[in-house]
């Protein structure tokens, strides 16, 4: 790190102080980067471990209290500590003033105080592993987890601190997106990335309160017995699921959409095309943030709630899938007559690519009603979760880091292992879920820590999978950290890109660009304007 | 800098990523919008369970509400339209750059506030009392009706979380009355004190809402 | 400093205090409507009037009515998404037992502290309510 | 697996499960034609527009109406298909024949009881007649768990202090696996049962043996039998091993310290009242999470159980 050019953002203020009280959106981003990283390593480290438990069908290394902690503990911090911070509050942090033109996100303070949330509520929801763990889900589903003496209390206070982390980076995106934008760049010439974020950020407002009444009602209702959830007090169990479920579907499309924003950044700079039907996109964007608020009752077709709702929310849960759709063909048809390059980013656009669509056209099957009573709570539904989280969200966020690697460090990773990584992440994946997709079709129920002997081979093959995808991170994790050292030194535009962050220097300045940006031409300009990447500056034109 | 603000000489509040004061302002107007929804939808959840537990027990809910002192309820919500009234001039006077005025009104309304509180005590110590609690602590006799512990889970959620959000906006309110008395404000620059304003009429707004419905069944 | 593009609005003293007393007869209305008794539209007059009040504040003090419409649509916005939450909850809760009655309500709809003793309720001790206390009463086949 | 059965699907043994699979098949067809629309086009596109050499200016087409209302329209004819489809079946799987003989499901922490109207009842086995509708009237005693038998494609999470309702008509002789689906705890994975389909000759005899509370039998044997057959062997062992609950050998007519530091003389009085109302005298360094068996045994059976107790201790 010692020569990057002196007046970048990464050493202009020296010092750690300088580090812990900056208002910069790039080191609040990079700050973020590293904790989700982290936590992503944590909770990565628990699912490998419940594999190793799943080997054979019985007793491995730990006993059912155990197993039951261990897997609460990965859902809750892989989707509370990790996928849901990571693109909004990571990479977007540090990338959307540099797609807009601004100098910093509108309320530079409170997005301090959002990281230092984070860390708050990250601690306080981690210190329940001291207290012995939480064994209730991530879903912490009454009465369970109000009769349950582990620590709940302790988790979902975390949690419900973590919610107003999240409610001020969505209130500082819409707000920023809204009014600092560059003179000249109208909402339809913005980057799609920051269409993402915006819809993102719109879901995040409207829902995160409603989990943080949710959780807040749990903790008086463990800690002064009001029965509210209570059955034997009058409450109703259900009621805490239709609570619960209103915040946690927008949740998971506040995963996915800002993952469909990096895939149509990458998939346009990669093939060097216009994004075929930008309105298209722009407009499912906002179409799914607004839709996601009206299908929870998808999650809960077999808990007993009247017909009448199941029927209406699969109803509209088939028109939510629409527009995922409609982006994907979208995507495909740009690469339509592109200059497509296979550099890393674009490998990871291309799995993305497929493996959503895997994720998607499961989501069919648990939306059909009758189909649902088959397979709800079985591993199918374990695997088409991991197919739209990890093989949707994950896959675009790792896109997204070898794609803003060289802005955010001003190094290049060495291309070979990255596409190495990819291929053993990608093979992991599918050896790890797509075996879970037939065994939750046979009937294996989800969360057993003993399982039938039937299911002893997949469940076998499985584990493999897993190990397979946890050496594919681990040599990620080597290369990049590697390229902080000595990976190549890069220019301001090394993928040859349109879009306004690639116009200031890698790693940028402290106040992001030296004059006042105004927009000069579209992102996606291709057919006008002539731009090469770093590594055709020898070569001849086709 | 952009040029036309190096010449004007920035004033002092202005924060250099904004291109001007009004950018500024309207910036902070729609951040504080954005959090009021985020407010709303938290009061939200606990109307939703109104709702729910409204309809099924409806007899319970109205023979439980007579057990509430509706002229108490009244008179609180009189003290907090007229605290309401005193914010809103309290902004109106700083805009027309009056110190003295505006101060006048802001403690005005912070005395408005204890006085609600103070109602609010009384109310809730009568209940305490009565032995009118939610959940296991009910031990009142006398309300027809399945589980009438419900209905004041329901009362002492909603107003507890509404006090909760009347003692942090008199704690916001004293602190802009402190940097008022410090002159941190003028006619131009006001924007702490109309986001203050904006709060408070929101929580005037959910007790707007609260009153009949919990008050005033039939 | 330069002058905001658009004028502040600095309303006339009159204004809020006549919204002010708008707002004080409407609570001394909708007191006095809910002494009369008209069955279940009360519930709707006094929702119309708390709406009228809200929109007097929301309009004139909280300056709705001359600033950016942006934030009046953020406000319709979340009472848009709080009616359809508490509609689409309410879709499930009222209509548990319209294929089959006996799932229209809780199997034993007395909370289990009212059980104790047939005084009325004591203050039970705390584990006796725990959620896994017996709630099943015999229903008889037939049933 | 024989034919019924498919790589995704277990074999069919109700008379819902054909058109569950038919649906799910369709799908899945729908799915794999999207799917190769999707990885062909990948393939294709990057094969035959892979850049080659410098970069240059690219065509400027970026919509076109037709394209774009296809992949609309045709997405959304599909799913409004599958839609009622889907809908039409779980009518079917949530209207319960008039006719269906009742039985009456409990879900507790880890095991489930079955309680038919002739007055038998069963732990963790519920026996069925073949070709026969049998609805389940389902209810928890205390979390939520969730009944699932695969082979028959129902699944209906069972609710403390609310019923909830499901039914079935086996087509196939056999035992079945029978899933809890819902997290419930640490005994979760270990709360399978089995449904048992017989011919209706074996499924009448199997009643009157179980309404008829262990004739021919001495207390004793009784007793053992119903060790097993209403499951204290998930929790109590009979050789002095520590489980969920304390063993039955060596403790009889010995004082036992309690969980409270009280002391009990173990003994018949002792041992019925723990079976009805556990949580009375809990033993010490145990949880009180067994559940209650008032209106589950009856006090014949009670007194077998007690005298199986006292024939382990003897010898």
């Amino acid at each position: 790190m010692s020569d990057i050019t002196h007046d970048s953002y990464l050493s202009s203020p020296k010092g750690i102080k300088s580090w812990l009280l900056t208002v910069d959106h790039k080191r609040i981003g990079i700050m973020y980067f590293v904790a989700i990283m982290f936590f992503f390593a944590l909770a990565g480290l628990l699912a490998v471990i419940l594999r190793t438990e799943l080997l054979s069908p019985d007793r491995v290394l730990m006993d059912a209290d155990t197993y039951n902690q261990f897997f609460t503990l990965h859902g809750a911090i892989m989707i509370f500590l990790f996928i849901i911070p990571s693109i909004p509050a990571a990479l977007g942090n540090f990338v959307l003033p540099l797609m807009i033109g601004a100098k910093d996100v509108a309320f530079p303070r409170l997005n301090l105080a959002s990281w230092y949330i984070y860390v708050a509520g990250a601690l306080i929801a981690v210190f329940s592993i001291l207290q012995g763990g939480v064994d209730t889900g991530w879903t912490f589903y009454t009465p369970y987890s109000t009769g349950t003496n582990t620590a709940v209390i302790s988790m979902t206070t975390g949690v419900f601190i973590l919610g107003f982390s999240s409610i001020f980076t969505g209130l500082n995106f819409i707000v920023t997106i809204h009014k600092l934008r560059a003179p000249g760049m109208t909402w339809f010439k913005m980057p799609l990335m920051v269409w993402g974020l915006y819809a993102t950020a719109v879901i995040q407002v409207l829902a995160t309160p409603v989990l943080g009444i949710t959780v807040a009602l749990l903790i008086v209702e463990r800690l002064m017995g009001i029965g509210i959830f209570d059955p034997a007090m009058g409450g109703d169990p259900v009621l805490y699921q239709h609570f619960f479920w209103f915040y946690s579907h927008p949740a998971v499309y506040i995963m996915i959409l800002p993952g469909m924003g990096i895939i149509s950044e990458l998939i346009a700079t990669f093939s060097h095309r216009r994004i075929f039907g930008y309105k298209a996109i722009a407009y499912s964007s906002l179409g799914i943030a607004l839709m996601s608020f009206l299908v929870w009752g998808h999650h809960m077709f077999t808990s007993g709630q009247s017909e009448l709702a199941a029927m209406l929310f699969s109803f509209i849960t088939f028109f939510v899938g629409i527009p995922s759709g409609i982006k994907i063909f979208n995507w495909l048809t740009t690469m339509y007559k592109g200059q497509i390059s296979f550099k890393t980013p674009m490998l990871y656009a291309i799995s993305f690519l497929v493996l959503f669509t895997v994720g998607g056209l499961t989501g069919i099957f648990l939306g059909a009603l009758s189909v649902d009573i088959h397979l709800h709570d079985t591993y199918f539904v374990v695997a088409h979760f991991h197919y739209v989280m990890m093989g949707g969200t994950v896959m675009a966020l790792l896109g997204g880091i070898h794609y803003w690697w060289p802005k955010m460090f001003g190094r290049m990773y060495s291309e070979l292992w990255a596409r190495v990584a990819c291929a053993f992440v990608f093979v992991g994946f599918n050896m790890t879920f797509f075996t879970q997709f037939v065994m939750g079709s046979q009937g294996m129920p989800r969360r057993y820590y003993q399982y039938g002997e039937q299911f002893a081979r997949m469940h076998g093959f499985s584990s493999i999978g897993a190990y397979v995808l946890g050496f594919g991170f681990l040599i990620m994790f080597v290369y990049l950290i590697a390229s902080l050292f000595k990976g190549r030194r890069v220019g301001a535009n090394p993928w040859g890109s349109l879009t306004m962050e690639w116009e200031t220097a890698s790693p940028p300045i402290a106040h992001n660009f030296d004059t006042d940006k105004v927009l000069e031409h579209g992102p996606y300009d291709y057919d006008r304007i002539e731009v090469t990447p770093e590594d055709e500056k020898g070569k001849v034109t086709a | 800098m952009s040029a036309e603000n190096a010449a004007a000489g920035t004033a002092a509040h202005l924060q250099h990523h904004f291109v001007d004061s009004e950018q500024q302002q309207e910036s902070a107007k729609l951040g504080m919008w954005i959090f009021l929804l985020t407010e709303i939808l938290l009061f939200g959840g606990l109307f939703c369970f109104y709702a729910i537990y409204r309809a099924w027990n409806p007899e319970m809910f109205y023979d439980a509400h007579t057990h509430l002192d509706i002229t108490l309820g009244a008179i609180n919500t009189v003290v907090l339209i007229t605290s309401s009234v005193t914010m809103a001039l309290a902004i109106r006077s700083m805009q027309l750059d009056q110190k003295r005025a505006t101060l006048l009104n802001l403690f005005a309304t912070l005395a408005l506030a204890s006085v609600f509180l103070v109602i609010k005590y009384f109310e809730y110590a009568h209940k305490f009392e009565l032995g009118q609690l939610p959940g296991k602590y009910y031990t009142f006799e006398g309300i027809a009706g399945s589980n009438p512990h419900v209905f004041f889970s329901v009362y002492f959620m909603m107003t507890g979380l509404h006090g909760i959000h009347v003692l942090i906006g008199m704690g916001v309110i004293g602190w802009i009355a402190y940097r008022t008395s410090k002159g941190h404000f003028s006619g131009k620059y006001y924007t702490p004190i109309e986001m203050t304003g904006l709060y408070w009429h929101l929580v005037d707004l959910i007790w707007i809402f609260l009153f009949p419905l919990l008050y005033l069944i039939s | 400093m330069t002058q905001p593009k658009r004028a502040i609005h600095i309303l006339p003293l009159q204004t809020y205090l006549g919204i002010g007393s708008a707002l004080l007869i409407l609570t001394v209305v909708t007191v006095w409507v809910a002494t009369i008794d008209l069955g279940p539209i009360n519930l709707l007059v006094a929702m119309i009037i708390a709406a009228a009040k809200a929109s007097l504040v929301a309009l004139f003090f909280m300056h709705l009515k001359y600033d950016n419409k942006l934030y009046a649509v953020i406000l319709l916005g979340a009472l848009l998404f709080l009616a359809a939450f508490v509609v689409f909850t309410m879709f499930d809760t009222m209509d548990r037992g319209i294929i089959d009655g006996v799932r229209a309500g809780p199997i034993n709809d007395q909370a289990v502290i009212y059980e104790q003793s047939t005084s009325g309720p004591t203050l039970p001790p705390a584990e006796s309510v725990r959620s896994d206390t017996v709630l099943h009463r015999e229903i008889s086949p037939s049933e | 697996m024989d034919s019924t059965g498919s790589f995704w699907l277990p074999p069919q043994s109700s008379t819902m499960a054909g058109e569950v699979d038919a649906l799910f098949n369709f799908i899945l067809y729908v799915s794999t034609v999207f799917f190769a629309i999707v990885v062909f086009g990948v393939v294709f596109f990057g094969l035959r527009y892979r850049r080659r050499g410098k970069t240059g200016l690219t065509t400027s087409k970026d919509h076109n109406l037709f394209l774009e209302i296809a992949w609309t329209a045709i997405p959304t004819v599909l799913i409004v298909i599958v839609f009622f489809w889907g809908f039409k079946d779980y009518m079917r799987m949530v209207v319960t024949p008039a006719y269906a003989t009742e039985v009456k499901v409990t879900g507790q922490k880890w095991f489930w009881t079955f309680d038919y109207p002739e007055g038998a009842n069963a732990v963790n086995e519920l026996v069925v007649p073949v070709n026969q509708p049998v609805k389940l009237l389902m209810s928890s005693t205390d979390v939520i768990h969730s009944f699932f038998v695969p082979s028959f494609r129902i699944k209906m999470d069972v609710l403390p202090n609310r019923y909830s309702m499901s039914w079935f008509e086996a087509t196939r002789e056999g035992e079945y696996d029978l899933y809890c689906t819902e997290f419930c705890g640490k005994g979760h994975s270990e709360m399978i049962g089995s449904v048992k389909v017989v011919s209706d000759s074996a499924y009448a005899a199997w009643l009157e043996a179980s309404t008829v509370f262990g004739e021919g039998l001495t207390l004793e044997e009784y007793g053992e039998q119903l060790y097993t057959t209403k499951a204290c062997v998930t929790c109590h062992t009979l050789d002095g091993k520590k489980l969920e609950g304390p063993t039955f050998l060596g403790r009889f007519g010995s004082e036992i310290r309690m969980s409270d530091g009280s002391s009990v003389l173990m003994d018949e009085n002792y041992m019925r009242e723990s079976i009805l109302n556990p949580k009375a005298k809990v033993a010490d360094g145990y949880q009180p999470v067994m559940p209650t068996f008032q209106g589950i045994l009856k006090d014949r059976q009670v007194d077998a159980l007690i005298a199986y107790i006292k024939k382990i201790n003897q010898n």
